[in-house]
């Protein structure tokens, strides 16, 4: 897969799925399928489908592990052994890991933790099918899985991968693309409305001249990813704008919700 | 460790079975509702997902290479792991699986082992160097009881639908390449039971399990065995009991493999 | 050995190791065994060597596994790694939780738990040498231990493994037998006054008219086993019969028995 | 979990910020003292002990003969592995590598991954079988904050120094001879920063990354890349922090690189 | 952690020490009674059962076949593991061995290794490629102090007693057939002694091992050498005491070897 | 390495370093060396570079672990994984665990702990290159951190290892006497002052003749790196007798010392 040399994005004008520079991949999210959830959300971005389910606000356990002035979010990214191509061994390993640290940690700004002392929000998104971009895919899903919880928000958080491959900056790589020689991969993770950034990795060689290009296709495709999100919360409440409610929670901070033990 | 079910809930669960009722309405003798669904996962060689009520399981298989057990140079293997992912349950939690996944997959594994369904031989790829080995997990997605049937489904689907990668010349996987099936030679299926409140109730709901006094899971097969067998929960049966339960289990699993090969 | 295909009992009308089909392999029980043990007890069966160990009932730790309406029920089963032909690994592997989970399931019955609130009961097995059979071995001598203890039991535990090998039903398979090509294994265990079954579990393919005659085979030895250890009780008290002590409880449900701390 | 960092002294390093302050009386973009001791493990392939103020890490590489992985089988590999030691502070605890270490360690490996710097195939002795597989891993000796920096020169100039072990003519490793070293092409540096009362910091101190919103860390080269981004911590940065930040990072770490070079 | 001894129990042992007396009437260094049982463990290349009072320990050893170390490419080997099974005492805990099990299973292991009784040599197959890898396990049956010695005295009986697997054509195992034994050329015994109230005290109890400043075993081999020693728990011995105690340990042992020789 | 037979010390008058057969190595201790922790060290000894820190005395955590009677004592023995020929993996082998316990073991004695109810002493010992004897060193090490903590000591623990190599007995081995096929390895540490041995092992054949020697040996030893530590103290303090400032803490038991919490 590595000798794909000669595929150029520049001449070609189109990438090997057909995609344009800046287009995403299909992404479909279906909220609450998961009863037993607080909030839940299935997402299906490419080839990749995730999981994402949340629990609480909730006693938080082990009761030593509770913040008397906020609640607790704990996120844990998994992938199944079968959602890639080569068995993943049963436990996470280092990347999962970092992964679960990044996603909480973008996560953590959007949430009025503040409101549910002593508590814990338990996140938890798992892997099924993946070809690059399962991180993205996971923090959407779990931004959508909060809103239908019902958690208080900020905002939503909306994520997509920019980068390069074969000659290109390109929006959404796939994993073709991320096996191109010159591959650049840059998950980034806004909250929509303020543009604000709580996702940002990078790997690969960029030049400055370069990022600015990517930053900008970044609030777009984030911005794109949004719209999405808002539909599938608006089709599972059926009664309004779902993604408005959200975004008026910025307003209304004195939201309370009964703590469940 | 949580638990989120309430006393008074058992309490109330096991009245209605007293008086041969059940919380969703549902007869002692009747299964929930069965969904699937194959294929989602590409990455797979074989993938499933079973709804049994509001339980739902994911199976998933990946097919590997490795070395022949020194004791069985001309056979592959298959291994079966199962998980209940704290997504899928407020009462379940991260880390390593714990005494009743490692139950619930290796009764599930039994269940089509010693059905002899599959023939380990065939999974021989060079005597006594390179082998098949065979990898089915699933992870339960919504925690709503009787795992152990929708696992049992789960699986059977998944491996009579799993494609085989392809090898190269050196006898390395192709990715993303296939050739042929992995056949099944029987269609083994478990059927689970609970006792509650001195009743005999087919295909228990989480609430249910937790209500039960004894559990009793058996593997049958089309033409007329038993595979697999285990009692669990610290309660008893009688004889006449488990001798009910088989029968039930017997038309019951048909039922079942009906729908299985609409699929 | 798996080679052995010319075997076939219908014909032969006997065993391979000359038994007849409803024998079981010699059976010893030594209780008291472990002098620190509350109760226990040493039983070989067959090639067989168990030591089964009980403690308490004591403080239960950690504290938070402490059940306020009654004893919880430890049970630990294990094979020293010279135990099996092919060494086995230190710490306990998939077949050792599973066992330990299903002798501790067929201990809990016949306990009266609630006399014992807050407490735990721990009960441990060791397997020092098998020879097919060692969890019904464990879990006969462990109600020995038990009855040792002074713990109060509604009934004794009895098991056996009934099966299937070289074309006939068979009592108590060897590891011979386990290995004929249409071995079945059944390892039952009941309370022999009231013939409940407590353990059941079955790998093989069995028809239901086998499993019927199974059933039969299952009473009549786990019956036989019953008496070996209600002698090996009497042995110990000397002073009448421990068995009779045993059953006995059923009708005195008041006995009380200080809790060590 | 120990945690000796006092809310009132958050409060304060907050409030300096607020004030374009610092506690230790830096300017805000102003690097801590550099220095740099080498070669003082004799059993490493390479060992660098790096003080950046008070935070103190050793950095050391072994390097040992492997199996290629089976995608890459003209390749040898490195990994980066980063511990805490409880020597090194009282907040730090013995046992298994945490997330903090985990995802240090990752980014350090993958600034200089990233940067091509390696030439992995370099590292392959004998195709499709042996190959180098290097473990370079760093400890805190002791931690006054950005262990990213530290970690990242101590692993650069580990690495530029390293000696490759000899081999004899079966490729097996003549312990305490040498053959050679391990060239890098580019020289990719870490450069971190948090943000505290809404001010960006460079090089925060343990204090400021506990008061911290927020955190980036990027890797530069010298020849005008960047090969590694990374946002830490729960809070956001803007655009224009983040492209700020990436200026001051090319310009912070040539002078770092600098006094490399005078090594 | 579970303590089942109580205060006012060490401190009678410690009083009675001063008095140079035991709490189970034997003199300071007197032994207590060993029994010895071997070949229980049919599936064991060697198996022994010791008592020694109310102390009991099982060891068993298994030979398997494994690859050289890369810098003893002619030598097999031999690991010494000890586990506190949680049947044998009210204290002990089941999981993976602590510390304590740790220093007993290197000591006792020590004691053999280093009396150079085992010629590693004779464990090679094919040189480079194929040794005989021993694992002798023992495991304590009912703790009653001095596990040291017991485990010392069933391990070396072990490896007295032990047969050697048969081998076919291909250098595998041929199960439950045998050619041959596992000589050993010394035979090294553990002496183990605590400090009470100031006082020596040959073969400690479980309580006397509690209520001991100090712990010393020491290695002897028939032929006149330690070939180990090793002190233990929190206090200090003079040099005089430990003269003192390698002295009485020559004696004991050579009585105990005797009564190993009758088996 | 092991082959160097033709080695025989008793002949050649010298060791295969140069060095005489009571000398050691070159020993240098700074004290002081990592500003977060409450006391600290690093030695050189040969080619062994230790670090070695104490924390404490603080709260004991996790709680149950504080001893209402006195201080716990905690020390780890680590070694980085660079610090050995053969890379080191992580963890702590069974080998370190060994190690921990016994300079535990051979620091309790000295410590006032009963001064210090309900807390404990943190010491971490950090191995960052070896050539036999990293243990004694890291003993010596921890003593000076201890005394730069000012923990009230009744002594120092000073240790060296003596040994027999190629016909000889010897101070210090190195490695390389480590491998003679007569090496016998005899870790000792002693309180200074009073002679009492608190840490003792022997690998090898000795006759009780040599180790009569030995003791002599070691003893000596000891108290040659007893001066160096003092030294080390000394140079720390500048202002006085470090070193007899901790003897002198052995008549004034009375010292007191703030617990952090």
């Amino acid at each position: 897969m590595k000798n794909e040399k000669k595929v150029d994005y520049k001449k070609d004008k189109k990438r090997l799925d057909g995609r344009k520079m800046d287009e995403l991949r299909p992404i479909k999210i279906d909220v609450g399928v998961i009863p037993n959830a607080d909030g839940s959300a299935y997402l299906e971005w490419g080839q990749n489908k995730v999981y994402a389910a949340v629990y609480g606000p909730r006693e938080a356990l082990p009761k030593h592990s509770a913040d008397p002035l906020k609640a607790v979010v704990k996120v844990e990214y998994r992938m199944t052994s079968f959602s890639v191509p080569q068995r993943k061994r049963p436990g996470p390993n280092r990347r999962d890991q970092e992964i679960s640290k990044v996603l909480g940690e973008a996560l953590a700004k959007t949430i009025f933790v503040e409101q549910f002392p002593n508590t814990e929000i338990g996140v938890y998104v798992e892997v099924v099918d993946s070809n690059a971009g399962s991180r993205v895919a996971c923090l959407t899903a779990a931004s959508c899985a909060l809103a239908d919880a019902g958690i208080p928000m900020r905002d939503m958080v909306s994520a997509t991968g920019i980068g390069k491959a074969f000659n290109e900056l390109v929006v959404d790589l796939n994993k073709d693309e991320e096996d191109a020689p010159d591959a650049v991969d840059i998950p980034i993770g806004i909250l929509p409305n303020s543009e604000e950034i709580v996702l940002l990795q990078l790997d690969g060689l960029l030049t400055i001249k370069e990022w600015e290009q990517v930053s900008k296709m970044g609030v777009k495709s984030c911005k794109n990813v949004y719209e999405i999100q808002k539909q599938a919360l608006k089709k599972k409440f059926e009664l309004g704008d779902a993604g408005k409610k959200i975004v008026e929670l910025k307003e209304d901070k004195t939201v309370k919700k009964k703590v469940k033990k | 460790m949580r638990s989120t079910i309430l006393e008074s809930e058992i309490q109330k669960v096991i009245a209605l079975a007293r008086e041969e009722k059940r919380i969703d309405g549902r007869k002692l003798d009747e299964m929930r509702e069965i969904k699937i669904e194959t294929g989602m996962s590409e990455n797979a060689e074989g993938s499933t997902i079973v709804t049994l009520g509001k339980t739902k399981v994911i199976a998933g298989l990946k097919m590997d290479i490795g070395t022949p057990y020194p004791d069985n140079q001309d056979e592959g293997s298959i291994s079966i792991g199962a998980e209940n992912l704290p997504l899928a349950h407020a009462d379940y939690e991260s880390g390593r699986p714990g005494n009743d996944e490692v139950e619930l997959a290796r009764v599930v594994d039994r269940a089509i082992r010693e059905s002899k369904a599959i023939d380990f031989k065939k999974l021989c790829i060079i005597e006594g160097e390179k082998v098949w080995i065979g990898y089915l997990d699933f992870y339960t997605l919504n925690g709503d009881g009787n795992l152990f049937d929708a696992g049992s489904i789960a699986s059977l689907i998944t491996f009579n639908n799993a494609k085989m990668p392809k090898l190269d010349s050196e006898n390395k996987i192709i990715l993303h390449e296939y050739s042929g099936k992995l056949k099944l030679s029987r269609q083994p299926l478990l059927t689970t039971f609970v006792k509650v409140g001195g009743k005999i109730l087919l295909d228990p709901t989480f609430i249910e399990e937790k209500s039960a006094e004894a559990r009793f899971s058996v593997g049958t097969t089309e033409d007329g065995f038993i595979s697999a067998m285990q009692k669990g929960i610290g309660g008893s049966f009688t004889f006449e009991e488990i001798n009910k339960m088989i029968e039930i289990a017997f038309k019951n699993s048909e039922k079942i493999r009906k729908q299985i090969a609409k699929i």
